[in-house]
């Protein structure tokens, strides 16, 4: 019998794919539930669920075909009116689901959960394909439809107890290759093969634990112990350390960038010319080499490396806006003193404000102190718990913020929207019309590589701004044993454990 | 004494729902809400969470139905984890939390108390430094440093225990020290400084010229008169170790409900506030009332619910 | 040496009257049965100013209980005490700190009534401390000065009780007591601890004060020889009443109440001669107890005169000559 | 002892001479209790020891950091996490032009050192070889490579054979080493004393007349009094702190007043139940009902009587809480109540540290060692002071 | 009276350290106690007799020592042994009241469990059968009813009835020699009177030794067989209670007797002190501690410490006194001081 236990270090709130919008649930939903679709590996969609799909010319209407040995984990069979409950009940404000908006492309989809008498345009044709119209075209559909969101649930067992189905093995009734056997609050998860999985010939763990441990300090140390296979993170501080000395280190490249919002509306960074310059002004290669001492990337943009749109990287038709990954010092003085501040003279007090998390206050007493060195300028750092900073954030009641975000599907766009006028992600209530436009054709382009284009310019238009002082592009660091075989871990940090061998 | 009993409880439960009131509205008074996360909520998803949850209505109605449920002893759903209640959450937390905080309460007592006799008895000699100086460490240096410190060489290096979880009765023994390091070494401090001040009253002089039993003079008469401070401190104490230390199941990966206790505040998890707090606070009250009893069979002078003459 | 006449006026100090004091001494744990001791059940007193009042009875029979009562260490369950015009009796705690220093106590305990913390030096200057009388250096000086009166030396003030043998620390009660010149000072067994020499210095001391300062002394003692010198009128007390009053010759040539008459028929004498030759008879019968209190006269278990009617009725304190009060009914 | 049958000379059987026998001998001067507290407070080495211990302390926080280059805030990223004690090697063997260097085991960084252990410089590695596992760097004509294709890591010359080491030197350029950020651990450890001395003092301020007195009054009016005041600290020690802290971030300006009056308000309650608890069987004593027969006020028997002799537990809570205080200052800096960055404290030193044990285990072991040698001065302090309150206690 | 002694002090010295110095509480005082003697002890106070028996017994303060001397019980001498070996023989064979009775009795136990656990202690026997000893011994030393008081706490007590429970304690274990330190100071005549009654028959019938500390020398005269005279850490005098009442030989003994009123007396008389005060242990005189108050001191008497002089006289029992007035070259009109026994008492 093989099996093998794999640390996370945090507890998600709940396993219901519908609701919950967190990436702590990732690893349990990711192996206990499969969607229409999922990603392989190598980033490509694959189908799962559903054996094939087809996409009408103008790109609205999705028809998806099931296949006929999709089966729940307690061998009910999977069907196409499963994933219309499903999508109707995130659509319902009731359920209380989080992430509602990932199904607002659905024609009336929002006008439904805004309670008026439209219905979203979605439906099970037959017992075996389902079908939906989106309101206008999404390029990156198909990666939307591996997420969670859209992934099917049990009408009966939800409807016996819409939160509580969640909290026992029984009734959590799950498509993928695994299924739940125990579930301990604040310990961990023991899962089995699931019999009914159309691909339970190809699993090989018998068994798969995953266990809590807050800590990464303990998760390391059980790690090196071998009590456990592997690991979710190691701590930051190991990260040299086991970069040479450990052949189980594993570094995934994540789609995530960290930067901060320059409040454009708030003096003295009201002034571009100032934001330039605090961003030039930093060096993004020694913050990574010495600050994190990892391999994160210096961020010069906003959309991370590994956004593949028609085949290119974003970042290689991105430019780098001015920002060098070393320091500009000389220019960014200059750029200073344009704006009435030579040698740092007359700068007004400045507060960087930030959430409690000793890594990022420790990034930004460097940042701090480049600024100093650099520019001669003194900013103070403002530390408040999360739930304080972020509502004053929200309110844009800030001269810089610290913030970051983390791609939802592998997509520029997942970046990039959240700087519509619209998004509410946009914590810097940034507003531009051009910004808006390119957005809109990049979606509306039929071509790819027209898309990536407009992509790439509303980018530069928000980077040319200096909206943000983006930092560095994260990368997540794990361990695996080298004895597990077949461990991968996506881009958005799920992990899969539906290939794995166990090695002698 | 009844009439005294009776007025204490009255007491409590006024106490207990002054408690409530404060911190409910302590709690909504600070900044942030149970669904503020990292990624912005379209506002009408907001709206709807609230409206589920009832936190749409005024905070006086939140208010009154959260002190409805509490007569039925119901807390309440968890805001944090959906499909939990909070009467639930401490149910499952309770017994690792209580199992490992009273095995740390055996610590503190059954080695702090006689480490500090230990000390006293032998007064400036070597026994009371070394004693001394392990137990000023052991309140210098905070548990979280002691136990990642245990966890690196006890667990790591020589690989004695094991790194997590309570599965083996080896995996008591690093929480259960790094839990009870700080109060054993307050209680040894404590011990060793009253039963130096015992040791010198008239009383042990009579006891030791009556020819009895050295035990029975360094228990029955010296300790007794030595623990009304003891005890002061070990009520509290009590209560504190049963509900759990957030950093030790932290470092140590124990599904108690110290952890929740500290996470439902940044969280902000009302009902799981409001839930721990009245439980911590009904246990804490009971544990001084207790001590305070304790107080009236250690020393019969103390007369409490009587004005002084 | 008799007191100068101006002293002997018959000015009344403190009036006390019908004066109780109950404790409870068991009860259950949840309150069920309640007992009382009554350790005072009524005594009616005249302490007159500028005179020595003794008081003697049997141990535990109240005489502590009542000293402690007069000052207010304990609240009385009933009765009046008049002190310079108020019922101390009635007051609240913060309406007595006027009165506390006019009337000061010696311990019967006085190791238990010395702060440990404190040496001498401080123990002593606390009353006048608390008087806000002198600086520093003068109530030093003023303790040297007590401290020589009650037969210690100046070199005592830096020790700490604990290194005192029970007689010294006795004269540390004492000077700290008189340190204020209290209009009425409680003397309970002041100077039991004492040796004979160091008595008769402190005796002196205390009639001396008494003529240069008119203090009024209530003297509680079991030493009869000593207690007739020094009172000008002696109380007797016996289960928490008091049996006979009179001033001291008369009392000690004329006793009225059997008890007071068992008492002084048990004076030990300072010679082994004479003290080994009279094999007076011990009271007999049963020691009667404070809870359970017999009825009718309280020394009738133990009285040879005792009939049916000291079984029925309580006999009043009544004068039966110039200023000689006995409670019993076969008195003459 | 004399013999009975010595011979007493004539003269000596004159009667006395009074009047010379009144030469008295001269009696020590009277003390006060106070007086005589601080005497015996002298003689007590260890806690005279532990004063000198202290105050120096307070010095060094105070002129410390005027006296070297160092500041709690420059940065120098390229020498961060740098020990204190390391060993050297001589990378280029001729003596001539002899170069050391150490190798930084927690992130395998190479760093070029005088002989002496003054630090000169971070090396680059020249290149990388992840299949022979090895960083290959060069000096002059010398090739030295950081070889941890077995670990620990070893240094090696071209040719594979061992680099030859001058043994361990203590590092001259930061005493204490320096941190994360290339900053100075010593000064930054100076400057946090500054806070967590002051957040000592205050925490003992606050038990001692906040924590004492309401204990004490509470404890020796006993009755309703001591219900109610007894009440209003349960309330005090259940509401949960952080609510408190929270609420006092948004309320007031982070900085270090907040800190202390969030320390002040909340941090006596275990000090005036333990004091509660003494008053209770003391204000019993007979001492007490003779102060009251004086007349004393309440204060003067709380101050003068009850609490000298509480002063056991009152000093044994008072010493042991400090550290407390100064670990809850650094969890409220923590979550933004206190002092702002780059300043820090003892405690937020020590709880980043921690992160970093293994790593780079000096990061820790300087303010756990300056927590606990003041813990230690503190005890010794407070011992000292107990023996020389309680007069019963001399030897 | 020519058995062999049940107690021997010799030379008992004991000093307190202290900051200022040592205290030099006792100074080499020898007695001896035979089985079924009473031995009362006199003296000034703060004279040492209570550390003496301290010292005995080896139940000193943390502070105190005996720095030379001896005592030696049956042979065993005491001194030497350690508080283990001193456990058998304290309560069992030598008992003791102490003098205090408020302190020495532990507040936050009833007194009947600290006389039920002396009792089982030392005998085999069950907590109800101790219980009935309690009791039995409360009657003894007459507290009323008994049963009931057997529960209370010290501070329900009077000064006496503390005091009574001490005897009560002392006496569980028919003790061989029972040391008694002030026992009847807080008691009123009449229950001295028993109290001493009692004492006595124990001593007749059991042949219990008593070192008997008092004041009231009405008491020793009752009932003590030989009497011990202390001042200043030292023995003064020492002999029969017969020899030494008629004719004291120090003048500090008839200084004592001098002071205590009379109760026959109608007038009222100054009483007759001691002048001056007691000598500071911290630094007693280099001659008679008692010099500086004698009214007959000469001036070997403020340099040179006396010997005790024997005084001749018929009885088996030394009649001893500290005096330089006793050496044979003294001027016969400084002996005669102890000729013509003025003493007028009761
Ligand atoms: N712990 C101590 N430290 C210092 N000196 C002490 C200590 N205990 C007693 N002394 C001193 O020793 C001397 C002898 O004391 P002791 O108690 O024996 O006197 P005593 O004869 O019993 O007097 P009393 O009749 O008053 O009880 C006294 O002068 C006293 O001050
Ligand atoms: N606090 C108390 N609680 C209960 N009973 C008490 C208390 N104090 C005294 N008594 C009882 O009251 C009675 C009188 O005691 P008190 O101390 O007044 O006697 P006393 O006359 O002073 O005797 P003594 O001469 O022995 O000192 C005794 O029976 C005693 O047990
Ligand atoms: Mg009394
Ligand atoms: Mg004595």
């Amino acid at each position: 019998e093989s099996s093998l236990v794999y640390v996370v270090n945090n507890e998600s709130d709940t396993f219901d794919p519908g609701t919950t919008n967190e990436t702590f649930a990732a690893p349990i939903i990711g192996n206990t539930f499969e969607g229409l679709v999922k990603f392989a590996p190598d980033g490509s969609i694959v189908p799962a669920l559903a054996e094939s799909w087809e996409i009408s010319e103008d790109g609205l209407t999705y028809t998806f075909k099931l296949r006929e040995d999709a089966k729940w984990s307690d061998g009910e069979p999977v069907t196409a009116d499963d994933f219309i409950y499903a999508w109707t009940r995130v659509l319902t404000p009731a359920s209380g689901a989080k992430n509602s908006a990932l199904l607002y492309h659905i024609e009336g989809a929002q006008e439904f959960y805004d309670g008026g008498d439209a219905t979203p345009n979605m439906k099970a044709v037959d017992e075996h394909t389902v079908q939906f119209t989106l309101k206008q075209r999404v390029p990156y559909m198909l990666q939307l439809v591996a997420y969670s969101t859209y992934f099917p649930v049990r009408q009966d067992v939800v409807e016996a107890d819409p939160e509580g189905w969640t909290r026992s093995p029984d009734t959590y009734i799950g498509t993928g290759p695994f299924r739940v056997t125990e579930m301990n609050l604040g310990e961990g998860f023991v899962f089995e093969k699931n019999p009914n999985y159309y691909g339970a010939d190809n699993v090989k763990l018998d068994k798969l634990t995953f266990r809590l441990i807050p800590q990464q300090s303990t998760a390391l140390a059980a790690m090196e112990a071998g009590d456990v296979d592997g690991i979710e993170s190691v701590p930051a501080s190991e990260v040299p350390r086991l970069s040479v000395e450990s052949d189980a280190f594993l570094v995934i490249p994540s789609l995530g960038t960290t930067y901060a919002f320059f409040n454009p509306a708030a003096s003295p960074i009201d002034d571009v010319k100032v934001r330039k310059a605090l961003s030039m002004a930093i060096d993004r290669q020694e913050i990574v080499e010495f600050v994190l001492q990892s391999a994160d990337v210096p961020a010069t943009g906003l959309v991370p490396y590994g956004m593949n749109v028609a085949g290119e990287d974003f970042r290689d038709v991105a430019e780098d806006y001015g920002l060098g990954e070393t320091a500009k010092a000389e220019e960014a003085q200059k750029l200073l003193a344009e704006a009435g501040y030579p040698n740092g003279e007359g700068f007004p007090e400045t507060v960087f404000m930030t959430y409690a998390s000793p890594p990022i206050q420790k990034l930004l007493e460097a940042i701090q102190q480049m600024w100093k060195e650099n520019l001669n300028i003194d900013v103070e750092i403002d530390v408040s718990e999360w739930k304080v900073y972020y509502p004053e954030v929200q309110k844009v009641e800030y001269q810089i913020a610290q913030m970051g975000w983390g791609a939802d599907y592998p997509h520029p766009m997942t970046f990039l929207d959240n700087f519509v006028s619209t998004s509410p992600n946009n914590l810097a209530k940034w507003a531009n019309e051009d910004y808006d436009a390119e957005i809109a054709a990049a979606k509306a382009a039929v071509d790819q590589s027209e898309s990536l284009q407009h992509m790439a310019n509303a980018e530069a238009i928000m980077m040319n701004d200096h909206v943000i002082l983006p930092m560095y592009h994260r990368n997540l660091y794990m361990m695996m044993g080298t004895h597990v075989e077949g461990f991968w871990r996506s881009t958005l940090g799920v992990p899969y454990f539906a290939d794995v061998t166990i090695a002698e | 004494m009844l009439h005294y009993l009776i007025k204490r409880i009255l007491m409590m439960a006024l106490t207990l729902f002054l408690i409530i009131t404060l911190t409910f509205f302590l709690m909504h008074a600070i900044p942030g809400g149970p669904f503020t996360s990292e990624k912005m909520l379209a506002p009408e998803i907001e709206a709807a969470l609230n409206a589920k949850y009832g936190l749409d209505k005024p905070i006086w109605q939140q208010y009154l139905s959260y002190l409805q449920g509490i007569i039925t002893f119901d807390l309440g759903p968890s805001f944090k984890y959906p499909g939990v209640r909070v009467n639930d959450l401490i149910r499952e937390g309770l017994p690792v939390t209580a199992q490992t905080g009273f095995l740390a309460m055996l610590c503190v007592v059954a080695l702090g108390i006689p480490l500090g006799i230990v000390a006293a008895l032998h007064q400036n000699k070597w026994q009371d430094t070394t004693i001394m100086a392990i137990a000023t460490m052991g309140v210098a240096i905070p548990s979280y440093v002691l136990a990642t410190i245990a966890l690196y060489l006890f667990a790591l290096q020589w690989q004695l225990v094991p790194t997590f979880g309570l599965d083996s009765w080896q995996g008591y023994i690093l929480p259960v020290l790094a839990l009870s390091g700080f109060w054993l070494s307050f209680i040894a401090r404590l011990s060793r400084s009253s039963l130096l001040e015992v040791l010198g009253q008239d009383y042990m002089v009579t006891a030791r010229a009556k020819g009895l039993h050295p035990q029975t003079i360094l228990f029955k008469h010296g300790m007794r008169n030595a623990l009304i401070p003891i005890v002061t401190v070990l009520g509290p104490v009590v209560a504190n170790l049963l509900t759990g230390s957030f950093v030790i199941e932290q470092i140590f990966a124990l599904p108690g409900i110290g952890r929740h206790f500290v996470l439902s505040i940044s969280n902000r998890d009302y009902t799981t506030i409001m839930g721990i707090t009245i439980f911590y606070a009904a246990f804490l009250m009971l544990m001084i009332l207790i001590v305070d009893l304790l107080y009236m069979v250690l020393d019969p002078r103390i007369k409490l619910g009587e004005k002084a003459q | 040496m008799d007191k100068q006449p101006h002293m002997r006026d018959d000015e009344v100090l403190m009036r006390v009257r019908d004066l109780k004091k109950h404790f409870q001494v068991s009860a259950g744990f949840f309150g069920q049965n309640p007992k009382f001791l009554k350790a005072v059940d009524g005594v009616d007193l005249d302490i007159r100013r500028g005179e020595t009042l003794g008081l003697v009875g049997e141990s535990g029979c109240g005489k502590s209980t009542l000293a402690r009562t007069l000052i207010r260490l304990y609240s009385p369950t009933d009765g009046v005490i008049e002190f310079n015009g108020a019922d101390l009796a009635k007051l609240k705690e913060k309406d007595l700190a006027p009165h506390r220093r006019d009337i000061q106590m010696i311990f019967q305990d006085p190791y238990a009534s010395l702060n440990g913390r404190m040496n001498v030096r401080d123990l002593i200057a606390e009353p006048l401390e608390i008087a806000g009388i002198g600086n520093d250096k003068s109530r030093t000086a003023r303790v040297h000065e007590l401290l020589e009166v009650v037969g210690l030396n100046k070199d005592h003030a830096n020790r700490f009780p604990h290194e005192f043998s029970g007689g010294q620390r006795q004269r540390i009660g004492i000077a700290r007591a008189i340190a204020l010149n209290p209009q009425l000072v409680i003397c309970d067994e002041a100077i039991s601890a004492l040796d004979v020499s160091i008595q008769a210095q402190v005796v002196n001391m205390l009639e001396d004060l008494q003529k240069e300062l008119g203090l009024t002394y209530l003297f509680i003692t079991h030493d009869l020889s000593m207690v007739k010198h020094i009172s000008d009128r002696i109380g007797v007390m016996y289960l928490g009443k008091l049996v006979e009053i009179a001033p001291n010759n008369a009392l000690y040539d004329d006793p009225k109440h059997p008890y007071t008459r068992a008492l002084l028929a048990s004076i030990p004498i300072a010679d082994p001669v004479e003290a080994r030759k009279d094999n007076q008879d011990q009271m007999q019968g049963e020691i009667p107890s404070p809870i359970d209190m017999p009825s009718g006269c309280r020394f009738r278990t133990r009285c040879p005169l005792a009939t049916d009617l000291c079984a029925e009725q309580e006999p009043e304190l009544k004068e039966l000559a110039d200023n000689h009060k006995v409670a019993c009914h076969y008195a003459e | 002892m004399t013999d009975i049958h010595v011979t007493v000379p004539k003269e000596k059987w004159a009667p006395v001479d009074r009047g010379a026998q009144d030469a008295e001998f001269i009696a020590a001067p009277s003390l006060t209790y106070w007086q005589d507290v601080r005497q015996r407070m002298w003689r007590n080495k260890p806690a005279m020891a532990s004063l000198a211990f202290i105050i120096l302390l307070i010095l060094a926080a105070i002129f410390g950091p005027m006296l070297t280059h160092h500041t709690y805030y420059d940065q120098d990223l390229k020498l961060s996490n740098i020990p204190p004690i390391f060993e050297v090697y001589k990378a280029e063997p001729t003596d001539a032009s002899a170069q050391y260097v150490f190798l930084n085991s927690g992130n395998f960084k190479l760093y070029e050192v005088a002989e002496n252990g003054e630090i000169l410089g971070l090396v680059r590695a020249k290149r990388k070889d992840l299949m022979k596992k090895q960083h290959i760097y060069v000096f002059g004509d010398a090739e030295v490579r950081v070889d941890y294709s077995q670990l620990p890591a070893t240094l090696v010359d071209g040719d594979g054979n061992a680099v030859e080491s001058i043994g361990y030197r203590w590092n001259q350029t930061n005493w204490f080493g320096t941190d994360s950020l290339g900053r100075d651990v010593l000064v930054r450890q100076l400057y946090g004393a500054r806070i967590s001395l002051t957040v000592a003092f205050v925490a003992a301020m606050v038990n001692f007349f906040i924590g004492v007195f309401y204990g004490g009054i509470a404890g020796y009016f006993g009755g309703n009094v001591d219900n109610v005041m007894m009440r209003i600290v349960e309330i005090i020690a259940t509401i949960p702190l952080t609510l408190y802290v929270i609420l006092m971030m948004v309320v007031f300006q982070s900085g270090f007043l907040s800190i202390i009056i969030a320390i002040g308000s909340v941090f006596w309650v275990d000090m005036a139940r333990i004091v509660r608890g003494q008053m209770l069987s003391l204000k019993n004593q007979d001492y007490v009902a003779a102060a009251k027969t004086m007349g004393a006020s309440t204060k003067r028997i709380l101050t003068r009587h009850l609490l000298p002799n509480t002063m056991g537990p009152i000093l044994v809570t008072l010493t042991l809480l400090i550290p407390s205080a100064i670990f809850i200052e650094s969890f409220m800096s923590f979550i933004g109540l206190g002092v702002s960055v780059p300043m820090a404290s003892w405690g937020t030193l020590t709880a980043e540290a921690v992160e970093t044990l293994r790593a780079y285990p000096h990061q820790l072991f300087f303010p756990a060692a300056a927590i606990s040698l003041t813990m230690f001065a503190f005890n010794f302090l407070g011992d000292g002071l107990r023996d020389a309150l309680d007069p019963r206690l001399r030897k | 009276m020519s058995s062999a002694p049940l107690l021997k002090v010799d030379n008992l010295t004991t000093h307190f350290h202290t900051s200022r110095g040592d205290v030099q509480a006792v100074r080499g005082v020898s007695f001896d106690v035979r089985p079924g003697e009473i031995l009362g002890i006199v003296g000034e106070s703060g004279s040492g007799k209570s550390i003496t028996c301290l010292s005995i017994l080896g139940l000193l303060k943390a502070n105190g020592e005996v720095v030379d001397g001896s005592a030696d019980f049956e042979g065993k001498l005491l001194t030497g042994l350690s508080d283990k070996q001193l456990r058998t023989i304290r309560g069992d064979d030598i008992a003791m009241i102490f003098q205090d009775p408020m302190t020495s009795l532990n507040p936050t136990l009833t007194v009947g469990e600290q006389l039920i656990e002396t009792i089982m202690a030392h005998k085999p026997v069950s907590r109800s059968e101790a219980r009935k000893r309690a009791l039995e011994l409360f009657d003894l030393v007459k507290i009323p009813s008994a049963a009931s008081r057997l529960d209370n706490y010290p501070h329900q007590f009077s000064g006496g009835m503390r005091q009574r429970v001490m005897i009560a304690m002392a006496l569980t274990c028919d003790p061989k020699l029972l040391i008694a330190d002030e026992p009847t100071t807080a008691l009123d005549v009449t229950i001295q009177r028993q109290i001493l009654l009692l004492l006595k028959d124990l001593q007749e019938k059991l042949g219990m030794a008593i070192i008997l500390i008092t004041h009231d020398l009405g008491v020793i005269a009752e009932v003590a067989d030989r009497i011990l005279v202390m001042y200043g850490g030292m023995v003064m005098e020492t002999g029969d209670v017969y020899d030494v009442f008629e004719s004291p030989q120090h003048p500090y003994t008839t200084g004592l007797l001098h002071s205590i009123p009379d109760v026959r007396s109608h007038t009222k008389q100054r009483l007759t002190p001691i002048p001056g005060s007691p000598p500071d242990m911290l630094r007693p005189p280099e001659g008679c501690p008692f010099a500086p108050r004698c009214p007959h001191a000469i001036q070997q008497c403020l340099e040179a410490m006396p010997p005790l002089f024997e005084r001749p006289n018929a009885k088996p029992t030394v009649h001893e006194a500290r005096c330089w007035l006793h050496h044979e070259e003294a001027p016969k009109a400084l002996q005669s001081i102890f000729d013509a026994p003025e003493v007028s008492n009761g």
